[in-house]
């Protein structure tokens, strides 16, 4: 199918730019925001705030059976205590894969994620083909992820609609008997988290 | 709203189109796809030829003769053929008759499916997606866009042209045209008082 | 509303494209406009459901071909205008040129620093017993309101099952509205694919959405 | 498909803007846009199911900022390319680069109005008997599918009654894609507001659909 329709996003862009500037300055005039305010929630999100934490969450999750169990129990307090939290994970619920049922998270209506875990979602995971189709046809869509499951594995996909937030705890992989929760960590990848993924297998670390 | 918003799809794209509609029609005529003449007759037939007076004659005649009338609503497609108007998407019609309890109203929510041998091509309003979502769901809302008021408990029926029969509102005869020719009446027939948008003009309007 | 924002179960978007080693935000300008949205969440000047309602809001052929965060920003726009932030005159020049009637305290980077880490609880006291248990059939209500829902149109009207009561939480119906956080029971309902896309899809899919308790009604 | 032209209930595309004294066409591409995918339905060889298809499988994006004849235009150049009648590169040069593909049969002047007046009538001959009748309670299927269909998202899983059986008819979603035909019996349901859009609706308003029989159920009496 042709798409001769361009929508120009090199110039979008740059007006963009100045059109959020012109908020920015005017936010900022007017003494609602201080520039150092900005400054953080740029500075924490981009730098501070990211995958590695949910990895963290997962890779003890791996190693030790109790904190497992508060984990799938009561997800926000298990993360608080690894000093995750707060803003876009003050509802967390752990989804725990198993052989069984594979977990999925989508935002049908608009782009809701745990932030406190996960970072900010990559633009695949706010797009439309990931939104519209995730709840309609899961398959396809890990198919595109390079992720094929057995036919009779039940694909539970969670829309989140409220305020709660999601995060797929994915099963450890076989070969990693003894393993640090360092070690472990590094194979959990963000795509595992939220189920369009599985975790890296041991070979493909060193 | 729409002050800031600088996205927009300007002039350039139109023309960018038409380039593009002479430089495809230029290469079917020249494979002999194509013959031009045809093209400019298709043109001129639905530009000049083919509109809602064609409509309007078929409801003007439906308001003065009962049997012609009865035969229209029986089965509407022979009954527009006796006057002349049949084929392209009116292969399959069926005419419906408003009341003083229904208003009958039509859309085509998934494309823009519209009698034109009685009608002509449909306005832009009808094929446009303010119309097309709001007309199932929300019909006296869409009703006052056009000035168009009914009673509260009026019943409204939608009918959305999902497959290939074509729908033609017959409105109801304004009062005070006790006597009127034919002719007279067709001119009070308007293009949306056939979609059910709109009703006829009444007798005032015409002189 | 029946808005552009409501994706699940549409065709036509084509594959996910996916963008390797992906920076967190791909111009300056995405991690402004990000900012900003948090930090006037956390001056309060309005809700984050009516954020969400004005961002849906947004005409679909306009929604739909913004970027991301070229639609925060649209967004953002239309807040400031809405709320009485910002001028159109004051967003064309790109400056205050008037003071805001009572002078606000302004966010801080301390403020935001303390956001990030406690965020937004949206759970409150319940008015009353949760009307649902686990297990309970339940029904989501074929209900479509002009302003904002959280319940998505391909579950409206479909038959599932609660499997969590997640709380009372702050109903956003009322609160994108500015009606008061109106709290309510909420639950996690889950549905069988075949009951959400017919009798011929993929047998081992289910999809697990929030409702809140005004959303649904039990089977019957 | 669930695509971006079943518009039926859809909230934010605004007020519907009639224009005064409208004009059949807005630009004189239009009436070359218009006349080509009339005149091309002939030597093109594909069905009114298959450009409907044609126009609507296309991102919600594209379709939802297109004006109408842009969008009958897109579909054309698609089905065109797709039959290997023209290619991109001879649009570019706006000449034929290659010998016609040899057509059945191309549109003569002569025959604009006969072909037009013959239309393409789509009720087919049948000794079957239609499952349902007027006054039948039916229920219209939760289908999904990712091709051509017209059966409007906004009916789907509700409760109508068939108000006439209107004959033996082609099947769109068969032949969109070039299965057939497949006719199929076709009826009008109709449903109440009430019962399409909530509680909450209009109790004064209906809705009827054409209906073809493999998009129904029975459903139990009142």
């Amino acid at each position: 199918m042709s798409h001769d329709h361009d929508h120009h996003h090199g110039s979008e862009l740059s007006a963009m730019q100045l059109r959020t500037r012109a908020l920015q300055t005017i936010l900022v005039e007017k003494g609602y925001i201080e520039q150092a305010a900005i400054d953080e929630l740029i500075e924490t999100y981009e730098k501070k705030i990211g995958p590695r934490n949910g990895a963290q969450v997962v890779a003890k999750a791996w190693s030790d059976a109790k904190f497992r169990q508060w984990l799938l129990a009561d997800g926000t307090a298990a993360i608080a205590s690894l000093g995750f939290g707060g803003r876009s994970a003050n509802h967390l619920v752990a989804l725990e894969n198993t052989p069984a049922v594979h977990n999925m998270v989508v935002c049908t209506l608009c782009s809701c994620y745990p932030w406190a875990v996960l970072g900010l979602p990559p633009l695949w995971y706010k797009s439309a083909p990931y939104r519209s189709r995730t709840v309609a046809d899961p398959r396809g869509v890990l198919r595109e992820f390079g992720v094929e499951l057995p036919k009779d594995t039940e694909i539970r996909v969670w829309d989140s609609t409220a305020e709660l937030r999601y995060l797929v705890i994915p099963m450890r992989p076989a070969g990693t008997e003894g393993w640090s929760e360092e070690r472990l960590a590094e194979l959990v990848t963000r795509d595992s988290m939220i189920g369009t993924g599985l975790p890296k297998s041991p070979r493909d670390v060193q | 709203m729409t002050e800031l918003h600088e996205h927009h799809h300007d002039h350039s794209e139109l023309s960018e189109t038409q380039l593009r509609v002479r430089a495809l029609e230029t290469v079917l005529t020249e494979k002999g796809y194509v013959d031009p003449a045809a093209l400019d007759l298709l043109i001129e037939t639905y530009e000049k030829k083919v509109g809602p007076r064609n409509g309007a004659r078929v409801v003007a005649r439906s308001w003065v003769d009962p049997d012609y009338r009865a035969r229209l609503f029986k089965d509407a497609t022979p009954a527009i053929a006796e006057l002349g108007y049949a084929g392209r998407q009116g292969e399959h019609i069926v005419a419906l008759e408003n009341t003083p309890k229904l208003h009958n109203m039509v859309v085509c929510t998934l494309c823009s499916c519209y009698p034109w041998p009685v009608l002509g091509l449909p306005p832009v309003w009808y094929k446009s997606a303010p119309y097309r979502s709001r007309a199932v769901a929300d019909p006296r809302a869409v009703l006052k866009d056009f000035g168009v008021t009914l009673p509260p408990d009026t019943q409204i029926r939608v009918w959305d042209s999902t497959s290939e029969i074509r729908y033609l509102v017959v409105p109801m005869r304004p009062a005070g045209t006790e006597g009127w020719s034919e002719e007279r009446l067709a001119s009070l027939v308007t293009r949306d008082s056939m979609i059910g948008t709109g009703l006829p003009k009444s007798p005032r309007d015409v002189k | 509303m029946n808005g552009a924002a409501d994706m699940g179960g549409m065709h036509g978007y084509g594959p996910v494209v996916r963008e390797e080693n992906e920076p967190v935000f791909h111009a300056d300008w995405e991690g402004v406009s990000f900012a900003l949205n948090m930090a006037t969440g956390v001056a309060k000047l309005w809700n984050l459901d009516a954020f969400r309602f004005q961002r849906e809001s947004i005409p679909p052929p306009e929604y739909t071909n913004l970027s991301y965060y070229g639609l925060w920003t649209r967004t953002l726009e239309l807040m400031m205008l809405k709320y009485g932030v910002a001028t159109p005159e004051e967003l064309a020049a790109g400056h205050a040129t008037s003071r805001p009637k009572k002078t606000p305290r302004p966010v801080t980077a301390a403020d935001v620093a303390e956001m990030v880490r406690c965020g937004s609880p949206y759970e409150r006291p319940a008015p009353a017993p949760a009307r649902f248990k686990v297990g309970d059939k339940v029904r989501a209500k074929n209900m479509h309101p002009k302003t904002h829902t959280r319940l998505p149109r391909y579950a409206r009207g479909r038959a599932g099952e609660v499997v969590r009561i997640v709380g009372c939480h702050v109903f956003p119906d009322s609160h994108a509205s500015n009606l008061g956080e109106d709290p309510h029971w909420l639950y996690t309902v889950r549905f069988d694919g075949r009951e959400l896309w017919g009798a011929d899809s993929d047998p081992s899919v289910r999809v697990c959405i929030e409702a809140w308790e005004p959303y649904l009604e039990p089977l019957r | 498909m669930n695509g971006p032209q079943d518009l039926g209930g859809m909230d934010g595309f605004g007020p519907v803007m009639p224009e005064p004294d409208e004009p059949v066409f807005h630009a004189q591409w239009e009436k070359r846009a218009f006349a080509l995918t009339l005149a091309m339905g002939m030597p093109g060889g594909w069905n009114i199911d298959q450009s409907r298809f044609a126009r609507e499988n296309r991102s919600p994006a594209e379709y939802w900022t297109m004006s109408y004849y842009q969008i009958w235009f897109a579909a054309l150049e698609a089905m065109l390319k797709e039959r290997g009648l023209v290619a991109d590169d001879e649009i570019a040069a706006g000449h034929a680069l290659r010998p016609p593909k040899p057509v059945s049969r191309v549109l003569s002047p002569a025959d604009v109005l006969k072909v037009l007046h013959r239309g393409g009538p789509t009720e087919r001959e049948t000794n079957t008997k239609p499952l349902f009748q007027p006054g039948d309670r039916v229920r219209a299927k939760i289908i999904n599918p990712p091709t051509h269909t017209r059966l409007p998202r906004y009916v789907r899983g509700h409760l109508g009654v068939v108000d006439r059986v209107i004959g033996f008819h082609v099947f769109p979603d068969s032949n969109a894609t070039g299965a057939g035909e497949n006719p199929q019996w076709l009826y009008t349901v109709t449903f109440s507001g009430r019962e399409l859009w909530g509680s909450e609706g209009d109790a004064t308003t209906q809705v009827s659909v054409d209906a073809w029989e493999p998009y129904l159920e029975p459903a139990a009496p009142l």
